[in-house]
């Protein structure tokens, strides 16, 4: 826990890329070394008030040599609108990097699934697999409409890797949820299947179900309330397998291996 | 030149550098902070209230953000006295930090208990009685709001502990200075508030509580004003020292504490706002001391103007 | 198409056109609102304490911002029941508006003449009893944190007023349904809750509290989940209706305090804030049953789902 | 009561004039058209969050025909640090224009003086004055030091009216208070003087008490606490003369005639 950081950060740039999804990028070089795909920071929004007082989880979506750390997120509330109201030059305060990572190993394939937003630690999860010649991942993911799966599909696209698609109102891909997706995509045994998943819960769940039918290794990074990130408060309880008792998404988590959740 | 000023403050016997703490259950077990703040530099660190037997706390979820505060429920999970004992002092010891042990029990035999185990350990600097968290439906709240329990509490840790007692109060009830009195009676070698509020958040759209447990503790800026009141209240009320919580943020909300009659103050809620709070708190005291051409922290305590 | 939702709550024989009302000492004689607001489109406007001579109020300072929130100690000053009736009541009365006066009284037989001079006006709604503002030295607080008290004064108003009357509780209380029960054993017809809870803030510069009284009273979104708490507490302890108040400021914070219990609601610091918030929440109420498609707003008092 | 609006206003420019002296200019026709000197708005300064929750009081430095509105200000707490983070399209919420304004009558000859901020409101009093072919105002401006006063005195300057300046660190102008000019400056018997006076308490006072020993007639901009700004919470009291109960400043004043007023 010590390659943790608590650092003002300048806003950059404050992209709009659909109606309610945003790109923050925010110059952080001690946070932005250290991070590895699946970790996430605390951002506090507005250092100069104290509401919204709590710090808000974002995933890292990318990270540069030159220090730039990347925010992909949708506006939802108090904390993401005043968010998308930045401007460069502006400045937030960020803890990070948090959490466990996605654990990379080269040796199976990777399939990396994303519901909305879960996209955001899987690109830059999808860009650490591609630093390996071995590597061939595929990428499947879902969006409520083209408008946002336009948000998020291109940057994969333009990593050259096989990227499936899905939106729930049929605007572009398959019309319906991305995990329909999922079984076809786990095909070829020369080498075992690693599947990543970051979306909504709900998702997360049918992921981690047809993952445990067909025993493919799979871990989600799920998301709960938070409100220190570094294992505090004990806030972030969700029930372990077993019911027996609670792990700490910030700590344990946010990335856990899907066998280790009691699924509701 | 000046000399640098004088923090150190005296809790009951106890001296400590310096009149910032932690509040409990917003440091984890100090350990969580290490990366962000310098834990032998603090006055103290009060680690996570612990109980003799582990405990899970509650289903999430346990928190929730409410305008300038959060409400909490999480149930009081704790590691159990053995597994503290084992591995979690020693860091803290390692570090040099002072450490205060908050303790909660559901039956007088379990405080008095938790007290012997803790008062075999020379290194706890104090032990912080937690009868005031409202979450838990079994002890709490009846000893926090009962003058009579809370002072037969105090007096079965304090038969009981090596260390200074510090009765932390709960401000659910109508007249605080009640308990903080029976609390000196039985006692204690100093009195710690506010606990949190009790609260509820709904969920309009879903129509559910925002909290598994339907009711939390309110804390953070929200409660700061309550808070204050309350601490300026007990000092003019008991002669044992006051530990002011509640909201503090900045040093300037830690001197408001002092000046309001608290002779320490802990920081809570902001832990998680800024990690570095308590050791900014710190530092803001001094350049107010030296600002102000002050020799010491104790100057601050209770030197609230008479009026306006 | 569906008809438009029935914004109709009954309190305690009351019909209201909507549950939105005001909170006393937020909204002036209501006059002052006029350029913002339609006052007759409001469930009620509940104009600032009365009492039976005019009153100068506190000294200033009288309030201070905190966070999310403010303290005000005003000292409950107003004009006097004279005037009142004479120079305010009859612009109430001429936009149509429905009117509720909130009293407050030393004695008794203030309290007891008040309603009587007040039961004669054919055209006042009902009569809110603030028997729990923490300004005023004598009175106040007593009545409002003693049940014995509190049942005494409403019996006596209850007897000389021909309005229904609601009373209205402090939150600095240990149980608040005791006090909740003692105003329905002694005749209210509702009770509306909550009024401040006791603060105080020090200006750490100076070293003087920022009020001239010392202690004020916290209102505004910093408080709303005690408030939420109270109510849902009281709700399930009385069977008269409730009536929520704390830190409402949008259609979504109204909604949970009826679902926590509450069959109206009184919007207080948020007029300061939004001058249009009363008139935008009832908008916003009005909303959201056409969008749940729900017939009725009284669908939605206690309708919290029983498990998070 | 009735021209009293409550407008969300656009940003159009945020300047800094000083190191914490700042200008903002927003567009809010309908309170820009009613607006009288030494009226005010009450500034809800980030409607997005409940903190800073309680709306700002600020005079009016000027208005234009196009709608425009500014606000001269002083950064001194967190209100006023949020303020000038403003950039231009933000939006704030405005409820105004409030008060009473000066007293207008063209006989006498006007003397304004303000020290610090409380120039603003004597600005737009000046601009007033001088549509009138007949007034002759006198300006008499006091700051901390020549930093300060060069953010507040050219715009005076430029109406080619005479001008006369003090600092307390002597930097520029009169070294001392700006009161200390006053008495020089009323004479002259052709016409009596009308004086108004914005600025701090002490300044205030002092103003009060010379023109009360001399007969002049004084006019005062004060400031209290203000939650509403409209009359309503009562929390703006100021001890009446005679101590005879209480005004409100939002409504009573801010401008007050200093006979008004019990000082202390
Ligand atoms: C580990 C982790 C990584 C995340 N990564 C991303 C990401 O890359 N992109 C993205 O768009 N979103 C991400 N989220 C979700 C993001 O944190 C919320 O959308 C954001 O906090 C909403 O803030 P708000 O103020 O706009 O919403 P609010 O109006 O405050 O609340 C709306 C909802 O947001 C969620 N939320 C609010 N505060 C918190 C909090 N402190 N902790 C957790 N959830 C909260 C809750 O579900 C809440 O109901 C992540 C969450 C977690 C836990
Ligand atoms: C009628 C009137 C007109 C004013 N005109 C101007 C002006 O043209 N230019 C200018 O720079 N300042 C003006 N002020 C003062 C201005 O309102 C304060 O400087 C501002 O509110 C400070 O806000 P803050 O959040 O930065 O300060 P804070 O950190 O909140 O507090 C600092 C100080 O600002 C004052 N203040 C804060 N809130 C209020 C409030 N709600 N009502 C009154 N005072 C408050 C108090 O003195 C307080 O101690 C005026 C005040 C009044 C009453
Ligand atoms: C998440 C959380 C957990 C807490 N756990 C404890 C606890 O275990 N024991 C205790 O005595 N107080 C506990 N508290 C109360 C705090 O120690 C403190 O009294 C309260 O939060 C008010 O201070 P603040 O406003 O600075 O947070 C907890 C508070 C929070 C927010
Ligand atoms: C400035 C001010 C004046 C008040 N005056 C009264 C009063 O005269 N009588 C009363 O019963 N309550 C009074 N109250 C309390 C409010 O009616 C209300 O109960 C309280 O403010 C909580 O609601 P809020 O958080 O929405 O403001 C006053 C509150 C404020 C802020
Ligand atoms: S968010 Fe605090 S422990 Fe996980
Ligand atoms: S500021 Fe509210 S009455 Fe004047």
């Amino acid at each position: 826990m010590a390659d943790q950081y608590q650092s003002k950060a300048k806003v950059l740039k404050s992209e709009r890329l659909a109606t309610d999804v945003c790109r923050l990028t925010l110059l952080c070089p001690d946070i932005a070394k250290k991070a590895r795909p699946g970790q996430f920071v605390m951002l506090r929004i507005a250092p100069a008030a104290l509401d919204p007082l709590i710090r808000r989880p974002f995933s890292i979506y990318q990270t540069t040599a030159g220090g730039q750390l990347q925010i992909l997120y949708k506006v939802v509330g108090k904390g993401t609108g005043i968010m998308a109201g930045l401007h460069p030059g502006d400045m937030v305060d960020l803890v990070g990097p948090l959490g466990t990572g996605f654990p990379i190993d080269v040796r199976p394939r990777h399939c990396l699934i994303g519901g909305g937003m879960g996209a955001a630690p899987l690109f830059f999860l999808a860009t650490w697999l591609l630093r390996h010649p071995d590597a061939e991942p595929v990428v499947l993911l879902g969006a409520r409409n083209r408008e946002e799966l336009r948000a998020i599909a291109p940057e994969f696209e333009n990593l050259g890797i096989p990227v499936g698609l899905a939106t729930d109102d049929g605007s572009e891909g398959h019309h319906g949820y991305v995990v329909d997706l999922l079984a076809d995509s786990l095909t070829g045994e020369e080498r075992p299947w690693h599947v990543f998943s970051c979306g909504p819960y709900p998702m997360l769940r049918a992921v981690a179900k047809l993952c445990h039918l067909r025993s493919r290794r799979c871990h989600v990074s799920l998301e709960t309330m938070m409100a220190c990130g570094i294992g505090a408060c004990l806030g972030c309880a969700l029930p372990r397998a077993g019911l027996n008792g609670y792990l700490h998404v910030c700590r344990d988590g946010p990335v856990l291996e899907a066998g280790q959740v009691a699924w509701f | 030149m000046m000399n640098s000023p004088d923090l150190k403050v005296n809790i009951g016997g106890l001296i400590l550098k310096n009149p910032v703490l932690t509040a409990s259950g917003t440091f984890g077990y100090g350990e969580e902070f290490a990366p962000f703040v310098n834990l032998h530099r603090l006055g103290a660190v009060v680690v996570k209230g612990i109980s003799l037997a582990p405990r899970a706390g509650n289903p999430p979820p346990r928190i929730v953000e409410t305008a300038c505060g959060m409400l909490n429920a999480i149930g009081l999970e704790n590691v159990g006295v053995d597994r503290f004992l084992a591995e979690k002092l020693p860091y803290l010891r390692g570090l040099g930090a002072t450490v205060i042990v908050n303790i909660l029990g559901e039956t007088l035999d379990e405080y008095r208990e938790l007290a012997r185990r803790l008062g075999e350990e020379g290194d706890i600097a104090a032990i912080e009685l937690n009868i005031s968290c409202p979450n838990v439906k079994k002890g709490g709240v009846a000893f926090g709001s009962d003058p009579k329990m809370a002072r037969a509490v105090t007096e079965a840790v304090c038969r009981h502990a090596r260390q200074p007692v510090i009765m932390k109060l709960s401000p659910n009830v109508t007249d605080i200075r009640v308990i903080a009195r029976a609390a000196e009676e039985g006692g204690a070698a100093a009195v710690s508030l506010i606990n949190t509020l009790l609260g509820m958040a709904i969920d309009a759209e879903t129509r559910r509580p925002k909290l598994a447990n339907l009711v939390g503790g309110l804390s953070g800026p929200a409660i700061k004003p309550v808070a204050l009141r309350m601490v300026w209240q007990v000092a003019s009320a008991v002669k044992i020292p006051v530990i002011g919580i509640g909201g503090i943020v900045t040093a300037v909300d830690a001197i408001e504490f002092l000046l309001a009659g608290a002779t320490a103050i802990e920081v809570g809620t902001a832990n998680f706002v800024n990690p570095k709070a308590t050791e900014e708190i710190l530092a803001g005291i001094r350049s107010y001391l030296e600002r102000h051409k002050m020799q010491s922290a104790r100057e601050l305590i209770g030197a609230l103007a008479p009026d306006a």
